[in-house]
């Protein structure tokens, strides 16, 4: 039934349905969201080891070696485009969280500071998830992992941030759960030459320990509570994409099972960095902040 | 292509539904598809069953049925 | 036009990237691999070579970011040394699995600990189970002009292989001697442009090989390797034909008519072999010298077609292969080609130019009686001789 | 074969300066080879060069251990055991010194020893520094008091080596150091 029509819709997403994700998994969702946008003339490198799943799905030419390699290939990818005065094709360089901000993080840094030309993509199930459920640099505080059985407890590395630090012309955070957003900001990624990043914290019912039908409703609640706030730094300037009052961060650890130790003190703690962390950002809203 | 496997697929309730195209938007699989009469249709070769599809639509015209009986 | 100057081997190795027309070279610097790319750095700041130069952070961005470019249809080239072609481990297995016709120079320095900057083989030797062809050049011209084989093999349909030019560090690296670099459209000619049959990144053409299995993956690298083995020296034949220089493609015969044993050397320490075995042959001593230029593929048949003449082959390892089998790597691999052969030469193995310690003249005719004297009475005082232990005077 | 064993201290130039002596060679028609031996790419410490001319190509990649000529770049490098090591009975030295030729003593009988305060030349034409640059001066002194190669040779490769104003500098260097030699 409606086989062929399918097909044919797999053909406009850019992207094959069923792919090796977990039932729920953000990794496929962001991929069909982001396509949209980047089109047909895109080369997508890289792997995040679960989205890496997706990746084999999608329609479009795609090279990833493995693991340990983020950025580095589309450089090589990058420098061939110049070679071959290609300049019409949107390099996409993506990565998962634990090459993002740990093994690779150096290669995301040296990539940023030769301002290549491609859009570094940060897909954040804040875990290695493919392996079972590691803690990784982007593992937020409190999380339970299987090498945190006890919960994390340092906090999540500010990836967006530094990379801005390293005064690329583009950084923003995006989620699945706002797809206009998103595609507003790979729209604008896109006409950006040198090099632009782009961090989405993207749901896990695997590893987060929720029912997979909430996969984008917990998602929605990370951006929300301000836990995962988005916004965007053109050029230095510091721009808050949604400002709406926050929910508390509570309704978002809650309905996550790996958040189901943190105690009332801990609850409060994180409460009181997503409340500083959005002060600062709302309190630098529409600033150069990246000089 | 993995041999899918699920305990539950998602059924639309045609009357209900409003044509909103959330489950379709927020499908991570891109298994729903709104047809040209705007009609919600699922692709059960590729479906996993996580149940977004449902969770996402606002007039609950989505529910997650015992596989086999979708 | 074509021109001939003093030229350090660094500085060949560069010319050879530029003849090549190298569209992209991702590197970084170690010495003594350093000049080498600085000397790509030069021709490319004053015009004369037109490359996209990815200065990365480091060995291991240096192949990944070659494995990116080669498999979006660029020609790629980029080197390193030592430590640096260790940090590159894990991408280095890449390139042989995807068949990507990659072309690095190895200048060779010794490993740490206690390695120092000068060169032994074990930084390029341990890549040899990886599949890459790997190439050794005793000079400057040798080098240039290997680089230029070296993506003639390398981009073979039938071969599609990564290749290491080898040549040692300081000895070669920086030892100028006289250098020729032939003319670039003659090199255009003979050296087409890179286009992979199976490979295509751009949006309008993809183009990728469908996935295999582990398996088959790796026999296809195996059997490209031993195919190879005719590519190389068909690749060298031609190459004498339009440049008029050789190198005997995998291994070259010197000095061996009616010689009852040789010494099997590598690299720089060959030219001073050279003059040793051209002393010795005057002096009435039947010994001859083969010069391993190819170590991967091993040329285990040229070895069984040649190795019955003589009665011993001494083998100069300027490596280690801790707890081995018996002796160096090319000891190790000599004695597994010539196994099961019914009538070999005995094989003495000797250790000598460890660490960059100098491979003097009077240690190669110390190497050279040792095998004569095994030659004579069928068999080798000692599995492996440390030569360095010995004091054979030549100490400054 | 001419076998020349070049010692210096890293940043005077032996190793550029043995360099542009095998270009001066190569250019004449010779075959020639330089050898650099060093550590890091740091200034100070001693710097040991091998420089080989010959009419056919030369193909030994080795040592110099018996040299047939030493070029000592620092006077305090003339006591320095390896600058002595294996100096062939008759052989040449060429030392900047400021002492005269018949005053240097490297263990054996020579055939001809040059001295030449390079040091000096080399604060007045470059100015005065830690460790002074006196590759091009004792080229120039080379160049008088050995068949090895013309002093004009020697000015090609110093251009192409530093062009412009410093070539300039280095070849005023090298002729000071031509006139400057007292040879044996």
């Amino acid at each position: 039934m409606y086989n062929d029509e399918f097909e044919k819709y797999y053909e406009e997403q850019l992207i094959q349905g069923g792919t090796t994700c977990c039932p729920g998994c953000g990794g496929p969702l962001f991929w069909k969201l982001a396509l949209k946008t980047l089109g047909k003339n895109t080369i997508v490198y890289g792997d995040g080891p679960c989205a890496m799943c997706a990746l084999r799905s999608i329609k479009i030419p795609h090279y990833a070696i493995h693991f340990s390699f983020i950025a580095d290939g589309a450089t090589g990818i990058s420098a061939a485009l110049r070679a071959k005065g290609r300049n019409d094709v949107t390099l996409v360089s993506s990565g998962g969280d634990g090459a993002s901000s740990d093994i690779s993080f150096g290669k995301i840094s040296a990539a940023a500071e030769r301002n290549e030309n491609m859009i570094q993509i940060c897909i954040d199930n804040e875990a290695y998830m493919n392996t079972g459920i590691q803690k990784s640099g982007l593992t937020p505080y409190g999380a339970w992992t299987t090498t945190t059985p006890t919960g994390k407890e340092s906090n999540k590395k500010d990836i967006p941030m530094i990379v801005a630090a390293h005064k690329v012309p583009y950084v923003a955070t995006a989620s699945v759960a706002y797809p206009q957003d998103l595609a507003r900001k790979l729209e604008k990624a896109k006409s950006i030459d040198g090099f632009k990043y782009i961090h989405t914290v993207i749901p896990c019912p695997t590893g987060w320990r929720f029912d997979p039908a909430k996969a984008v409703e917990v998602t929605r609640l990370g951006v929300d509570t301000w836990v995962n706030p988005l916004y965007e730094v053109e050029a230095g300037v510091l721009k808050v994409n949604r400002k709406a009052e926050a929910k508390p961060v509570q309704e978002y650890l809650g309905a996550q099972g790996r958040f189901r130790r943190l105690s009332k003190d801990q609850i409060a703690y994180v409460q009181g960095e997503v409340d500083k962390k959005r002060d600062d950002l709302l309190a630098n809203d529409a600033k150069k902040i990246i000089h | 292509m993995s041999q899918i496997v699920r305990s539950f697929a998602p059924k639309v309730d045609q009357e209900k539904c409003i044509g909103c195209d959330m489950c379709q938007l927020y499908c991570p699989e891109s298994t729903v598809m709104l047809t040209e009469e705007k009609k919600v249709v699922f692709d059960y070769r590729f479906c996993k069953g996580c149940g977004v599809c449902a969770n996402e639509c606002p007039v609950g015209a989505i529910v997650m049925v015992k596989e086999g009986t979708q | 036009m074509s021109f001939t100057r003093m030229m350090e081997g660094n500085e060949a190795a560069a010319w050879g990237a530029k003849l090549a027309r190298a569209d992209v070279v991702p590197a970084y610097p170690i010495t003594p691999q350093t000049e080498l790319i600085s000397n790509i750095a030069s021709l490319i700041a004053d015009g004369t070579m037109k490359t996209e130069y990815i200065k990365v952070e480091g060995e291991h961005t240096a192949m990944a970011a070659a494995v990116g470019a080669s498999a979006a249809g660029a020609r790629v080239f980029t080197a390193s040394s030592s430590q640096g072609i260790a940090f590159m481990d894990e991408p280095l297995w890449i390139p042989p699995g995807r068949r990507l016709p990659i072309v690095m120079c190895m200048v060779n320095r010794s490993m740490a600990p206690l390695g120092g900057l000068r060169p032994d083989h074990n930084d390029s030797m341990h890549q040899r189970d990886k599949g890459w062809i790997l190439l050794y050049c005793e000079n400057s011209q040798e080098v240039l002009d290997t680089i230029l084989q070296a993506y003639k093999i390398a981009e073979n349909p039938e071969i599609y292989l990564p290749v290491g030019v080898c040549y040692d560090g300081y000895f070669v690296s920086a030892t100028a001697t006289p250098t020729t670099v032939p003319d670039q459209a003659k090199v255009d000619e003979w050296l087409p442009p890179y286009k992979h049959e199976w490979y295509d990144l751009m949006p309008d053409s993809y183009k990728m090989p469908p996935p295999k299995s582990f398996l088959k993956q790796r026999i296809g690298v195996a059997e490209a390797h031993q195919k190879a083995k005719k590519v190389i020296e068909a690749v060298d034949v031609d190459y004498k034909k339009h440049f008029g220089r050789g190198y005997g493609g995998l291994i070259e015969e010197y000095n061996c008519d009616g010689a009852e044993a040789v010494l099997v050397t590598m690299d720089s320490m060959t030219g001073t072999a050279k003059d040793v075995i051209d002393e010795m042959r005057a002096d009435g001593k039947t010994i001859g010298l083969i010069k391993l230029k190819c170590f991967r593929p091993f040329p285990t048949e040229k070895f069984r077609e040649i190795a019955p003449k003589y009665n011993a082959i001494g083998v100069v390892d300027r490596n280690n292969s801790f707890g081995s089998a018996g002796g160096g790597i090319v000891a190790v691999e000599l004695a597994r080609a010539l196994y099961d052969l019914s009538e070999r030469p005995v094989i003495a193995n000797f250790h000598v130019g460890l660490s960059g310690t100098d491979v003097t003249m009077n240690q190669i005719r110390y190497m050279a009686d040792e095998t004569l004297e095994a030659a004579k009475k069928g068999k080798v005082k000692q599995v492996v001789d440390w030569v360095e232990t010995h004091d054979l005077g030549e100490v400054m | 074969m001419n076998e020349i064993r070049f010692h210096g201290m890293g940043g005077q130039g032996a190793v550029m300066g043995a360099l542009m002596l095998a270009e001066a060679a190569f250019n004449e028609g010779k075959y020639a080879q330089k050898i650099p031996v060093y550590g890091g790419m740091r200034r100070g410490g001693d710097v040991t060069v091998f420089l080989r001319l010959d009419d056919k190509p030369i193909r030994r990649t080795s040592g110099i251990y018996e040299p047939d000529a030493v070029i000592v770049l620092d006077p305090t490098l003339v006591k320095h055991p390896p600058t002595r090591s294996g100096l062939k009975k008759n052989g040449v030295a060429i030392v900047n010194e400021t002492v005269k030729p018949d005053e240097i003593d490297l263990g054996v009988p020579l055939s001809k020893v040059a001295t030449i305060d390079a040091s000096a030349i080399s604060a007045e034409v470059f100015g005065v520094r830690a460790i002074p640059i006196v590759n091009t001066i004792m080229m120039g002194a080379i160049a008088k008091a050995t068949d090895w190669v013309k002093l004009d040779s020697l000015f090609e490769p110093i251009m192409h080596t530093f062009p412009g104003r410093i070539g300039e500098l280095n070849v005023e260097a090298c002729k000071r150091g031509y006139d400057a030699v007292e040879v044996s």
